[in-house]
């Protein structure tokens, strides 16, 4: 499973793109992805808050992930 | 929606946006542009870089404007926000709309970019002299 | 105000305008544009002509612009009113302010134009088909 | 004394510039010169409003009038 990654999220993981490592097992919704984002990378339980993108819209945390879905994680926006 | 113009650019091109906006059946334009600006509390900044999610930024502002011709009886609607490096005095951002009144040009067009600021997904890097920051990022 | 930018013309210039507003102290820029539209109470109009008492209204204006900058923190403010005779979608009165934030812009660009709309002796004759009116002449 | 006149004020009166009658008594007042208007031009009371201009700025009705004043009736403004 991969995932699109943007503003500090990209610097926190370190690329724009990550793949979720091969062995773990996959999320089944948009919570699981969350915490399995926060327990390798303790950094997102700092920011402010970050969304997920299924698709190109945002997901509720119960939103089922697909293998094939366009997953992005979405740190806080600060456009404008 | 044929009479909204949406886009991610390098640049905002103003002179176009208002040609955009231009319409016989409009008595009023009101246009909000976000600049670069030189201060942010206090600290100088060097440039801003903006960086989009431009799918999914585009499929955000397509919803804005039409949740604002929901509300409001707009004839034309832009949203431009450009990605890159910008310059302090650069535009970063430009909303507007053209309706028969006025009430409707200025309600509208507030909406537009605090409902951007708040949904589309595009990111803010503040490069000062020693550092730079995600804006908003943390709490 | 040497930041203020006020004139009577006979056609507006929006990008003059808006290269006026641009300011590095300010993160916004709002403006409105007054256009002729083609419909006024279902009736179609062929075109406004404006007529001005050039030095009055320029005195008016110019009072409006410090009252709004006493009212908000503003860095720039235009007002530019057109005279003569304005076809369907041309721009009649183009209001804008900067500012560091935008909810200044939105409020002083509001009040420039509410209150030029009240107090600025210019004089608005619509012209259709079989007559012309003064504009708000009668009750 | 002379008045400049604009919008439908030229209209009423025929012209940009109006001459007070030379016989009449000149107004001493902003008052007294909208009475003599409205007595010469009954038009004048018809309209939704109208002002005076002495020297490029709206009158008091009090205000008194001077021989060499740049005066100007001023119509319902109507720009925007």
């Amino acid at each position: 499973m991969k995932l699109l990654l943007f503003g500090i999220a990209k610097d926190i993981i370190g690329g724009s793109v990550f793949e979720l490592p091969s062995g773990s097992k996959h999320p089944k919704n948009v919570l699981e992805l969350k915490h399995i984002l926060v327990q390798l990378f303790p950094e997102f339980a700092k920011l402010s808050s970050f969304a997920v993108a299924v698709n190109s819209q945002y997901a509720h945390d119960d939103e089922a992930l697909q293998i094939n879905d366009e997953i992005a994680i979405i740190p806080p926006v600060s456009g404008g | 929606m044929k009479n909204t113009f949406i886009d991610i650019v390098d640049e905002i091109d103003t002179a176009q946006v208002y040609t955009h906006l231009i319409d016989a059946h409009s008595g009023g334009i009101c246009v909000f542009v976000g600049t670069v600006r030189e201060f942010t509390n206090n600290e100088q900044v060097i440039s801003l870089e903006f960086e989009a999610y431009k799918t999914m930024a585009i499929n955000e502002m397509q919803k804005i404007a039409e949740e604002a011709t929901q509300k409001w009886s707009l004839n034309k609607v832009v949203i431009h926000h450009a990605v890159g490096l910008k310059k302090v005095t650069e535009a970063v951002v430009i909303v507007g709309v053209s309706s028969a009144h006025r009430d409707a040009c200025f309600e509208a067009c507030r909406f537009l970019i605090d409902t951007l600021k708040k949904r589309v997904p595009i990111w803010k890097k503040e490069v000062f002299s020693n550092k730079s920051v995600w804006v908003s990022a943390h709490p």
